[in-house]
């Protein structure tokens, strides 16, 4: 986080630099069938941020090494495109992206079923093309809209948000500029349903009552995610 | 890129569809598939494009950056043309270092756009000798249905054209569109049932032979060749795909202008 | 890393064990291993640690660069923290490229000391604009028996807290100690058997599920948490493992004050 | 190209540099047998060119993922040496090449009877020691000559030259100066028998009457090299 | 070797600048059973050098391609900690790494009894924690430790040492100071029960009677060190 | 490189071969085989030769570049050395990263003529501080029927005693040739058959065991050795190289003086 302390971002009305309240979410679109060879996709905006995911599969796991006798595996990466960032993003290795890319199949491994396809591989391709703040989330809640457009059956849906601190006050789902100057960034990734957890990171600074306010912050914004992705998969559009 | 095997069935399949004139898609030889192309669709990038031919989807984005001029061209900037088909774009491609095919694209493509001087790389100097703009054109494949060659060129020279040098976030004067001189355009043919069509889709690809790449320019000359895979064509068939070219290199062109 | 072939009597047997408040071990479910930590075990570090937990052993060493700022923050040194587990360290810790796992393992670490502001960057600097410290945190594994993280989150901590800039060898001054304003520490919790445990051991870490690591400050303030691998866990549960880390790290940081 | 215009090139009486006419070849030797331990090699000479070929094989293919049921695969990287260029070319990865190699082995594949050895692999190493201008064709048309030296059949020897644009005038077979100056290239490989191309590539600024006359260059530049090429496979010598 | 000749290393009476005479060894300690997890290790110290190796095996050799129907095949891997030199050591592919472990490879398979253990491979880590100057004999020679710890047999253990060349004088086990200015460096590796070699290194510049030297004292070494690796074995720790 | 099958008929055949003195093609133990030696046979090369050692062939040419001097040694320029074995070279040479092989051909020729300080590093500073030249000498193996080590090296040597360095084309004075005060000269030894042979072709060291490589300068000093692959040698063997190393290196020394 880059903990500028000193630059005011939440105004005298407790509003922030884009109007929004402290709980409030960036706008929203999600689109599926976007990815017209792929099996199952999607298309979400969040804020500035855009992401398109393609799943492929189940299908043959090689190089056999990485086949397993009693389930599928997921091979999922996540990518920011080179024209995504503010400064141009050098194509090629990178760790962060290796991070969020396990952490990601993690929380997917969580909820697919994947004993129903023994020695095949879903391949989930998560592609960020424009970047704000939060793409992780947004690749997350993207890949599991994927997922379902494909076919692949879940447990349910996982659905990623964030929360974070500014000006030493919590709120939701942090933009560009306030993660810049954030203290502290909360994303989760939560099953709506029962509420459970199947991602769970966070860096910075928050106190034990802040870290429960930005806990309780995601479980709502979960709720209203979901609803914008039902909504998504039964209609072919949420806008 | 995994080799896929070649059906043999496709490509008989293929081989009758041509003997009456027809392909898999029922297209006309020389028909392309249904274009949509939009500019300025990525927030982050300088300059952008989103072409769409058929379900081949690509996007195409500008970036900047000051670079120092090479010491036996102190008064001019640069270009950089890069391509990435990631695993996103189909079942074939996988991730990994660069392909011999998307090396091939990338470059095909660059050369295309830096060979017809389009780009007056001589606008670019900041500073003669110490500063000068690199553009950066990065083409990335979302859906790959055939043809990225056409596909990657016509989103590349689109978002040159739609794009404005930064210069405020460089603190190095004001913002102003990149200007272009003009407007070269790639028609890409491949062989198909043993005669070359134009714009092959991914089965007609996948169960064809080789392919030509022509870039025109605004006066229909000649910028760059490319032929690719096995095969061997003749000069008679060559000039009727050069006929082809000049034709539809220009509809494209008003197309995009 | 090879995945080991999960062995299923493995986890029968670590269920039962749990069924019964039991560990492989025979510890407690929130019991944590015999832990060794001795500081400033290695000669050309300018600080290190050697931490034991079990039959976990790790290093941490501590070595100094000059950097210069970056444009925008031209006040301020840096820290940088990587992750090296070598086939030193089991049998299953293969060579190569970093592998998800080391990646995982050397950003958590990272992150936990980095966001907790232990170390005042704008004290790493010796000309403003020019030239800053650049601190390298080297986590080295000599012998794997779970629980990595928290072995080099306490080593890494610990060789940081006993470190030295060697201003006199780049001769920029007098050498002086790093000061560290806070002391941030890592409990490691893993579900073996269905129900959380802290400091898993190798063999419950291979027939085990999901882990939670959680980096606190003195203030019990949190600044940093993952989750790592497949599992689910409710927010009970979660409260659970973060009413323990309250504790525990109280008792780490003791230790090594 | 270089394209800086206004530096002359060819005299009044239209002799370039070098005293060649416009449509003149540079010096060219062929030598087949020059390594010892290949199944078949060729050393080209071309201008200050050098090309070293060596063809092993047909031999197995492995891995055995590259293998092919019906037909041989040809394994061709091209290279530059160190010391084959005035700036030190740095060993490692190299886009250029790899394309080069890429378009060279869609040429030879095109004329290799590959069917006759299925399975199997053939290797072709293009080493250039000595660059001037135009390597891609010297390595292509030593590739050739080295394939016959190692016995494999083909349909034709693929003959490779290149004509180009310099001071606006059409020329055949740039050389280093030229190239640093000219306008435009255009390599092609042909089939000296049937006036068929395998290998085409182009990069520059020609009309299409200027094109014309590159490709007319060029079909005649084949013929003549080609007679040298079937000399040096009989007499082991062509020079 | 450096060769700063000019710089004063002998004192008057023939004593080194750590006090030691011409065929002085530095302080050596040796410990087995470091690394719990293996099947067999050993810690050295030597001087403030400290090599830490592990030994795992015999176990099956994957991937298939390196398996020996005849024999075992050593996986040796020689490396130096980030931390274990003055200016740090970036980790990742390093030439000089490279080649020690290829040599020490070699050395290890003259003694091991390969072909007790057909299509095996045995893997030995050798890690330099901390480095002053000859760090590949301290590995070998805690590799030979390490191996016995293990249980493999050998025909003999290998002890390595190096002898060198400073101020024209030849000495016995290079310090660091004295390998910074030395002018040559022979290190050997040796099997104590015959006097025979499977390890030899050299670089400087040693006239042949110089050279007669360094081999003696290296001889007269190995026998030195020998006992230290018994005692260990024996004991469990020789200090 | 791939591990050839070690055929155990021609392992057989080169003992009994041994057992009576002789050789798979011939040759006497210590006997070499026919040498030609030709310089400045590369056009871009500022210094270049070419060797053939029976069917063995291999060039070396030399670049020069402009360094900055290291802080430490401000008056000194740079001599770096590398070897490549491409597939060119022989069924067995495989492409690819460095493989340990070719690696050690490269730091063991290097060693020779660094350490024999034949190359003033001194005389190749031109502004102290500031530039100073780089040598670059590098190997590359055209066919390989054993002794590459030999071939590099003498190839090496004359590469750079014929060598003129290019400060016309750098800018910093007039062209001259790189002087060179010694002369080293690699000898190397196979066992085979259960001796040791000279220069062993490419059949011998295929059925061979380890090997020996002596670098002598003018006046016999040794400069560099290195045993390589599996086996055990004794001092005697050592003692019977070496002396035929030092007749052996002074024939050589004539041929290219």
């Amino acid at each position: 986080m880059g903990g500028y302390g000193d630059v005011q971002m939440i105004d005298e009305n407790g509003l922030r630099v884009d109007g929004r309240g402290p709980g409030d979410l960036r706008e929203i679109t999600i689109e599926t069938g976007v990815v017209p060879v792929a099996d199952g996709s999607c298309r979400m905006t969040w804020g500035t941020n855009e992401a398109i995911v393609a799943v492929y599969g189940p299908m043959e796991a090689h190089p056999r090494k990485i086949q397993r006798q009693d389930r599928a595996v997921l091979d999922v990466a996540y990518n920011m495109a080179p024209f995504s960032t503010t400064d141009r993003m050098r194509p090629g290795f990178n760790r962060r992206s290796r991070e969020i890319s396990k952490v990601t199949k993690d929380a997917l491994e969580s909820v697919v079923l994947l004993e129903l396809y023994p020695r095949s591989k879903i391949r989930i391709s998560i592609e960020i093309v424009s970047a704000e703040a939060g793409t992780r989330c947004v690749g997350l809640t993207a890949a599991s809209v994927a997922l379902a457009d494909a076919g692949i059956p879940m447990t349910d849906m996982v659905v990623s948000v964030a929360s974070g601190k500014i000006n030493d006050i919590v709120v939701c789902d942090l933009n560009k500029e306030e993660d810049n100057y954030g203290e502290a960034d909360l994303p989760m990734g939560i099953l709506p349903n029962s509420g459970e957890l199947v991602f769970l990171q966070m860096d910075g600074d928050l106190s034990q009552e802040e870290f429960k306010q930005a806990w309780d912050y995601n479980m709502d914004a979960a709720q209203a995610v979901h609803e914008m992705m039902v909504e998504a998969l039964k209609g072919g559009g949420s806008q | 890129m995994t080799i896929p095997i070649v059906p043999k069935l496709l490509r008989a399949h293929l081989g009758e569809l041509a003997a009456n004139d027809g392909r898999i898609d029922g297209r006309k030889q020389w028909e392309g598939r249904e274009l949509d192309v939009k500019h300025s669709v990525l927030p982050r990038a300088e300059g952008s494009a989103r072409v769409r031919m058929g379900d081949t989807i690509v996007f195409a984005g500008v970036k900047f950056q000051i670079m120092q001029p090479y010491p036996d061209r102190p008064n001019q900037g640069g270009l950089m043309c890069s391509a990435e088909v990631r695993p996103i774009a189909g079942r074939h491609w996988e991730a990994g270092p660069p392909s011999p095919e998307s090396i091939e694209l990338g470059r095909v493509v660059d050369r295309g756009i830096r060979e017809s001087g389009c780009i007056d790389v001589d606008s670019l100097c900041i500073i003669p000798g110490e500063k000068a703009w690199q553009v950066i054109l990065d083409l990335f494949a979302i859906s790959d249905d055939g043809n990225l060659f056409d596909a990657f060129a016509l989103a590349g020279i689109t978002a040159l054209r739609n794009a404005t040098i930064p210069a405020e976030r460089f603190e190095v004067g004001e913002d102003e569109p990149l200007t272009l001189s003009k407007t070269p355009i790639m028609c890409s043919y491949h062989r198909v049932g043993g005669r070359f069509v134009y714009d092959a889709s991914g089965r007609e690809e996948l169960g064809g032979d080789e392919r030509i790449h022509i870039t025109l320019g605004d006066d229909d000359n000649v910028h760059s060749l490319q032929k690719g895979l096995k095969g061997i064509f003749t000069a008679d068939e060559f000039a009727e795909i050069m006929g082809h070219a000049c034709d539809r290199t220009k509809e494209l062109r008003e197309l995009i202008n």
